[in-house]
């Protein structure tokens, strides 16, 4: 009972400086320099209509390097400690005859909505992580209606590998034909507001879309177990 | 020059193409892995040659943008630095990983990526991609900490997740806060619009940022997950935990530190000293040894942190290269060292500490532990010594001595458990259970070289190349090397080696140091002669004795306390190991060292409180006049340590005692005059209008007279003969201290001479006890007698000595006495002559023991058939006879160039007319009186010696036991307990009061580290609730 | 908004307590999506600014001009990498609570400590 | 009407997050860990962050939940086996 006490006083002391901190914000009217410039800038220099894909692409791309690595990480950390896992678990009840047929049917529409929000990432909210999330989403309603169904592991190694290899590979190219690592301007930029526009961006999206995907998918496959 | 951008192209592109196509690159995975680690490693070094030789600072840009428009990475001398050894141990790290590796792609992939976050970490210069580039390192880490698979790699694993988030998730408030206030994400522009950072929504911003930052630097009391990781994951990967994680972090946190306020800089200060003491309190306790690793890495980055932020932030920046001297040799220092630790516990079987006695068969794995050791207990001649130098300099400098007092605290406590861990490991039952592979040997060996290399580099930096102070470990490591020489030609090769320094030596030194040469080389190579006695090779005996020696020579050469003070370490380092080599138990040698270590960080401090107030470390200027007071304080008391006065003597009776036979006379003869020679030197260079006059000289005397009062009186109630000698050498050196602290030409004239005549007489004494154990092969007096038939040569000696010690005429040891009461009464401190007499008559009672018990009395049947002792003990004790015969027959050749030399300093007092020494008190004649006692003294002898051959009949009753059966028979003995009047009347004085005290402090020390440690219950949730903890507990401290 | 900073708080604080006081481990992680989430919601609040829109440009919006309508863009883009993160996290802790659980057959966190001091 | 709302979606929240924190039955608090992350979504639209919307949608409520539930499955089996 006295952790709880000490629990709860700690708990409390924690939220008066959380109040003290929010307190003391003096809320916001106008914007800081970098993100008006991002805002005024970005639709010229990078030629992307949606702005936060202006930053997460662009101009934090090497953030985004780090996430898709990161990602990546917990696809490989889960592989590795599920490994050694103890096989012949009770198999699983067979999922109904509906899920399996709406499953099947889903699957292409849902890649093919995954695919449509990576590719327009840069015209639309979303992107490659929510396209590729999306993707993962099909093959877990799969996995849902065919839990004895087995994926192909090694071709989802190998899109997720090659994909993730000209992801840094697009950054190269920006390297060397445009201004830094993961300079989206090696393209041309286009005219904003199309589909082919915003120089590497779609390209790039495209890549962390599929690695993304692959790799969640990854992880579930990993998670469910034979 | 390589961009740095490309190591985070092809790492991550290394990574991915080995997940899929490892099917396809088979063999071909292992050298893509070490040619991408090899790359890694390649790329700094080109930018550290090129920063070193005065290049500027390189950015690199990503995204085509620049700063603070997109994010960019920076390589400065630091980065290069840090990313070279990080990027090494990365490669060594692998290697011995490699078995592990083996059959699975996974462990590879997340060990490149790993290498990767750290250099990210270290290079980038936005806070989000810093913690973009952490979430990257951790989360390798989660995985690669269960690479062995054992549940409690599980468990500790799921505690540094909890841990970890919880630091994620308030690294993250603070951040979002910070671009709120300042509207950026770029270091170097919110650093540069700190003024932003304002009110209490700045403060608690930085605060959480802060909390983070401590959580993953692992400082107490947020640490506990650290420990369990340390403890339970697979040694390989807990070497880069401590080695390159942590240095990693270090590092971003060492980037932050302009953001701090001034009143958060001074609690990481506080926070990182404080883990560096308690971290190596609670280490006493520890018995596993990985956890005490664990332990020490914590304290180590606790020192650095504590360290950065008390002489980069709180304090105005001087000397900035000194600065990165600490740091960066500190940082190097650990994580070499820590890694080569962690290695070889990954070829120990055992997890407790006395496990690692394996590494006895293995003479060079053992031989590269003690030198991981000594390198992080900060002993030459590794980094850590260069880097405790300047810290003490440059904290004294910054008049943090709080600080340094409790950073001295640290290094004492881990000497204290890291040499009782090599105690044990020397001492204990031999193991088995190891196993040894290449690929793990390697980077073992290869850290410890490295670790030469640059500890020669800082010296370079620091002192100059000085030949002179690495040609002993040279020297002493060549003959190591030599291992098949048998002891006896090594013994010739060492007085060899020894008189030939000498003959080089001399030449240079003149004056006082020129007499302490005498000391140190001739009589040292003396003694050595008994050597020639013990068959065997004694591997290291020689070569530490050789280290010693020449070290000696250095102490004599040095100009500026640093050179001083390196070789007084090197010293005490290698007298230790040579104690530990003879004694039974390895805690005689412990105390011996963690006296001399305490004693030697006194004498640091004192150095740097004289650097703090000059400017310099020249010997020549120590202290000016505000600061004398202090400085002479930690100086004597470090140096009476050394000589072991009383209050501080328990090391002394063990170490003379305990250790080799023929290593006793060289350590209480000699080594004791190295205190001697400090003491000479504090008083002498202090200056004459302080050190002369001040009052606490007259402590000083009362010191020596006590310690050669009791010294004298623990002498007489000891039972063992080396116990007593060891004592007895306590009190004479008390002698000479009181003599120093006369601070006049008859005091100091007598000092030396006493010194000579300590040596001459108790190297006789131990010679002779060494003889006579040998042959008898027990130290009991009360078990030996009769001797004088079996030995009368070593009765002879023994004889001559103890009339030399005791000051009766006709001997030196009348001179040296009636010099030192002249001096006394000169002075006018009666009462301490009083006392000093009083102790002489005590030692008489001692002296006479030692004859009565050994040599007279009943001869023992057990040792009739006893030869006399060795002629390599006799050699030396004979040659000792012949000078004291000549110093006593012709003291002036002794006393005058001693009283010439003193009165460079003093005006001298003393005169000579002819043979005749005059005093303003009365004179002396050293010829007529010997001639004189010689003709009262020689028939007895005569008469003694003839009648001595004839068994002495006892009388049918003598028993004291009348009807009982004694329980011990040797207490009936009537040589046991000789002195039980005596006891009665001052045995309360020999009460071991000193050494109760002692005990208690260890004892408390013990304590308070169990009470504290309970803190790590093991409870994952616990350690979540102390960062909770910690957070409210410097909001309180910031006073926001 | 002042209240959805509370709100997010709210939300960490809530997690924190589930991961300070639930014995089961899988009750710990979810303390830990839960104090993520708040976390979400404080950082994308502090870019918001009332009245404003998302920073998407759409046809007929003049290039240039579009600070004065726009919400923040960054801590937009922050807080998609600190989701991602948060995922992978919280996907290794599973992983984690699987083996522990294949190990030790406990969920309780209090049984967890065989190593300690 | 956006505070009316919110001050609707908030208190959901908060009940959510005692019922994932305190609800016996683990799915229900798997699910109602769900429930938050897709209800902070809908705060995220609030607060013109469509991209963060569809991630935290995406990812919190959906991915997430199927990790936890898939998770749980397997430490369920595992008791199952060892219990049969």
């Amino acid at each position: 009972m006295a952790k709880y006490f000490v629990i709860i006083i700690l708990l409390i002391l924690l939220f008066l400086i959380f109040w003290n901190l929010q307190k003391n914000t003096a809320p916001r009217n106008r914007l800081d320099l970098l993100s008006s410039r991002y805002i005024d800038q970005g639709p010229r220099e990078v030629g992307s209509a949606n702005l936060v894909t202006a930053v997460v692409v662009a101009y934090r791309g090497f953030d985004t390097l780090g996430e898709v690595i990161v990602l990546f990480l917990a696809a490989t950390g889960v592989g590795f400690l599920m490994q050694k896992r103890q096989k012949a678990y009770p198999k699983s009840n067979p999922a109904s005859e509906i899920l399996r047929t709406g499953s099947d049917v889903l699957l292409p529409v849902i890649i093919l909505t995954g695919t449509y929000i990576f590719l327009h990432g840069h015209l639309t909210p979303g992107g490659g992580f929510q396209g590729g999330v999306v993707i993962a989403s099909g093959f877990l309603l799969q996995f849902l209606a065919r839990p004895e169904s087995r994926i192909k592991v090694r071709k989802l190694h190998f899109i997720e590998s090659i994909s993730g290899f000209f992801y840094v590979l697009s950054g190269l190219a920006g390297l060397i034909l445009a201004g830094g690592f993961l300079d989206s301007r090696f393209l041309p930029l286009g005219k904003w507001g199309e589909l082919i526009s915003a120089g590497a961006i779609p390209l790039i999206y495209s890549f962390i879309g599929l690695k993304v995907g692959s790799e969640l998918v990854g992880i579930l496959n990993n998670l469910k177990g034979d | 020059m390589v961009e740095p951008i490309y190591l985070f192209i092809i790492l991550p592109v290394a990574a991915f193409l080995m997940g899929s196509l490892h099917q396809h690159l088979n063999r071909w995975q292992v050298f893509i892995f070490f040619t991408v680690l090899l790359f890694s490693f390649y790329l700094p070094i080109p930018w550290l040659i090129h920063l070193l030789k005065g290049g500027s600072t390189a950015q690199v840009f990503t995204a085509g943008f620049l700063p603070p428009i997109s994010i960019n990475l920076q390589i400065g001398i630091e980065e290069a630095f840090l990313m070279t050894i990080i990027n090494l141990l990365g490669i060594m790290g692998a290697f011995y990983l490699l078995h592990h590796f083996r059959g699975t792609v996974y462990g590879p992939i997340l060990y490149l990526v790993f290498i990767m976050g750290l250099n990210g970490i270290i290079m980038t210069r936005d806070l989000f991609n810093l913690f973009v580039f952490m979430e990257i390192t951790s989360i390798s880490l989660y995985s690669l900490i269960t690479l062995s698979g054992s549940s409690e790699n599980l468990t500790a694993g799921f505690k540094y997740i909890i841990a970890s988030g919880i630091a994620s998730i308030l690294f993250l408030i603070g951040t979002i806060y910070l671009y709120y206030l300042t509207g950026t994400l770029n270091i170097d522009v919110m650093i540069a619009s700190g003024y932003k950072i304002v009110g209490p929504a700045g403060s608690i911003a930085l605060i959480m940022l802060l909390s983070a930052i401590i959580v993953e630097l692992k400082q107490f009391p947020v640490n506990g997950w650290a420990l369990d990781i340390y403890t339970a994951s697979d040694p390989g990967i807990a070497a880069i935990i401590a080695g390159g994680s942590s240095s990693a972090m270090f590092f971003a946190a060492y980037k932050l530190l302009p953001l701090w306020s001034p009143s958060l800089s001074s609690i990481i200060a506080g926070i990182g000293i404080m883990t560096y003491v308690l971290m190596n309190l609670m280490g006493l306790k520890q018995v596993k040894a990985n956890r005490l690793l664990g332990y020490s890495s914590i304290a180590q980055i606790g020192l650095l942190v504590g360290l950065s932020a008390l002489l980069l932030h709180s304090t105005p920046v001087t000397g900035l290269t000194t600065i990165w001297i600490i740091l960066g040799g500190l940082l190097i220092n650990h994580l070499l060292a820590k890694a080569g630790l962690f290695w070889i516990s990954g070829l120990i079987k055992g997890e407790s500490l006395s496990s690692w006695s394996v590494l006895r068969k293995y003479p060079s794995l053992l031989f590269i532990f003690a030198c991981l050791l000594m390198a992080l207990a900060g002993l030459p001649p590794f980094p850590g010594f260069w880097v405790k130098w300047n810290i003490a300099m440059q904290l004294a400098q910054h008049k943090q001595f709080l600080w340094l007092g409790f950073i001295m605290l640290g290094t004492l406590l881990e000497a204290v458990y890291f040499f009782r861990w090599f105690g044990l490991i020397m001492k204990s039952e031999l193991t088995t259970g190891i196993r040894v592979r290449i690929s793990s040997l390697l980077p073992i060996f290869t850290g410890t070289f490295l670790m030469f290399f640059i500890s020669l580099t800082m010296m370079n930096l620091l002192s100059g190349f000085n030949f002179n102070m690495l040609l002993p470990i040279l020297i002493a490591t060549l003959i190591f090397a030599l291992k098949l020489i048998p002891g006896k030609l090594k013994a010739l090769m060492t007085i060899f080696i020894i008189m030939f320094y000498f003959y080089f030596l001399l030449p240079e030194l003149s004056g006082l140091y020129r007499l302490f040469a005498i000391i140190f080389f001739p009589l040292s190579a003396l003694f050595m002669i008994a050597a020639m006695n013990k068959p065997g090779y004694r591997n290291g005996y020689f070569e530490l004795l050789i280290l010693i020696v020449l070290s000696l020579g250095n102490l004599l050469t040095s100009h500026t306390s640093l050179q001083f003070f390196y070789s007084w370490e090197v010293i005490t380092v290698a007298t230790y190991l040579i104690i530990l080599r003879g004694v039974k138990r390895f805690d005689t040698a412990l105390l011996y060292l963690v006296f001399s270590l305490a004693g030697a960080l006194m004498i640091l401090a004192g150095f740097s409180y004289s650097y703090a107030v000059t400017g310099s470390t020249f010997l020549g200027i120590l202290g000016s006049s505000n600061s004398q007071i202090t400085i002479y304080i930690l100086l004597v008391g470090g140096f009476l340590i050394k000589t072991g006065a009383v209050g501080v003597h328990i090391w002394l009776p063990g170490a003379y005692a305990e250790t080799e036979d023929d290593f006793s006379p060289i350590i209480s003869a000699i080594l004791s005059k190295t205190g001697i020679l400090g003491l000479l030197l504090v008083l002498l260079l202090m200056g004459k209008s302080f050190a002369a006059n001040t009052e606490l000289n007259t402590i000083l005397g009362w010191i020596g007279v006590l310690t050669a009062f009791l010294g004298a009186l623990f002498a007489i109630f000891q039972e063992d003969l080396k116990y007593m000698l060891a004592y007895s050498s306590m009190g004479q050196v008390g002698y000479i201290v009181l003599a120093l602290a006369l601070y006049s030409h008859l005091g100091w004239t007598a000092a030396l001479y006493l010194a000579f005549n300590h040596i001459f007489f108790k190297g006789i004494l131990f010679l002779a006890a060494a003889g006579i154990i040998q042959r008898l092969g027990t130290r009991k007096m009360y078990e030996m007698g009769g001797l004088i038939n079996r030995m009368p040569l070593s009765f002879l000696a023994v004889l001559i000595s103890i009339i030399a010690l005791s000051g009766v005429p006709p001997l030196s040891g009348f001179g040296s006495k009636w010099l030192l009461y002249n001096a006394l009464l000169e002075k006018e401190w009666y009462l301490q002559a009083a006392l000093a007499f009083f102790a002489s008559t005590v030692a008489f009672l001692y002296c006479f023991r030692l004859i009565h018990s050994i040599f007279l009395g009943q001869e023992k049947t057990r040792f009739r058939q006893v030869k006399e002792a060795s002629l390599w003990f006799l050699i030396p004790q004979y040659v000792l006879i012949a000078l004291i015969m000549l110093i006593s027959l012709f003291p002036n050749i002794i006393i005058e160039p001693i009283a010439q030399v003193m009165a460079d300093f003093i005006p001298a007092t003393l005169s000579w007319e002819g043979n005749t020494l005059m005093s303003s008190l009365g004179y002396w004649n050293g010829n007529v009186i010997m001639i004189i006692t010689m003709g009262v003294f020689m028939i007895p002898l005569i008469g003694l010696l003839l009648r001595v051959r004839s068994m002495q009949k006892v009388k049918q009753f003598n028993i004291v036991y009348a009807a009982e059966r004694p329980d011990k028979p040797e207490t009936t003995h009537v040589a046991h307990n000789f002195f039980p009047h005596y006891q009665k009347a001052l045995g309360f004085l020999v009460t071991p009061l000193v050494s109760k005290f002692w005990a208690a402090v260890s004892e408390w020390c013990h304590t308070i580290a169990g009470v504290l440690r309970n803190i790590y219950t093991g409870n994952g949730q616990t350690y979540a609730l102390h960062i909770v903890f910690m957070v409210v507990l410097i909001y309180i401290l910031a006073g926001v | 908004m002042r209240e959805m900073a509370f709100l997010g708080f709210a939300l960490v604080l809530l997690g924190f307590w589930a991961m300070l006081t639930r014995k089961n481990i899988l009750r710990i992680i979810i303390g830990f999506t839960i104090i993520d989430s708040g976390i979400h919601l404080i950082i994308v609040n502090l870019g918001y600014l009332p009245g404003r829109t998302a920073p998407i440009l759409e046809k007929g919006m003049r290039v240039g001009d579009l600070s004065k309508h726009f919400v923040d863009p960054i801590p937009s883009a922050l807080v998609l990498t600190a989701i991602v993160i948060g995922l992978a996290v919280t996907a290794l802790m599973l992983v984690y609570a699987v083996r522990i659980y294949e190990r030790k057959r406990t969920l309780n966190i209090d049984k967890y400590r065989e190593l300690k001091w | 009407m956006i505070m009316v709302s919110f001050y609707i979606l908030g208190i959901i929240i908060l009940l959510a997050a005692i019922l994932a924190i305190y609800a016996r039955n683990i799915v229900t608090a798997i699910i109602s860990t769900g429930v938050i992350s897709l209800l902070v979504s809908i705060l995220f639209l609030l607060l013109a962050a469509p991209d963060v919307a569809m991630t935290e949608a995406a990812i919190g409520s959906g991915l997430t939940t199927m990790v936890f539930l898939y998770a749980y499955n397997r430490i369920r089996r595992i008791r199952e086996r060892n219990d049969g």
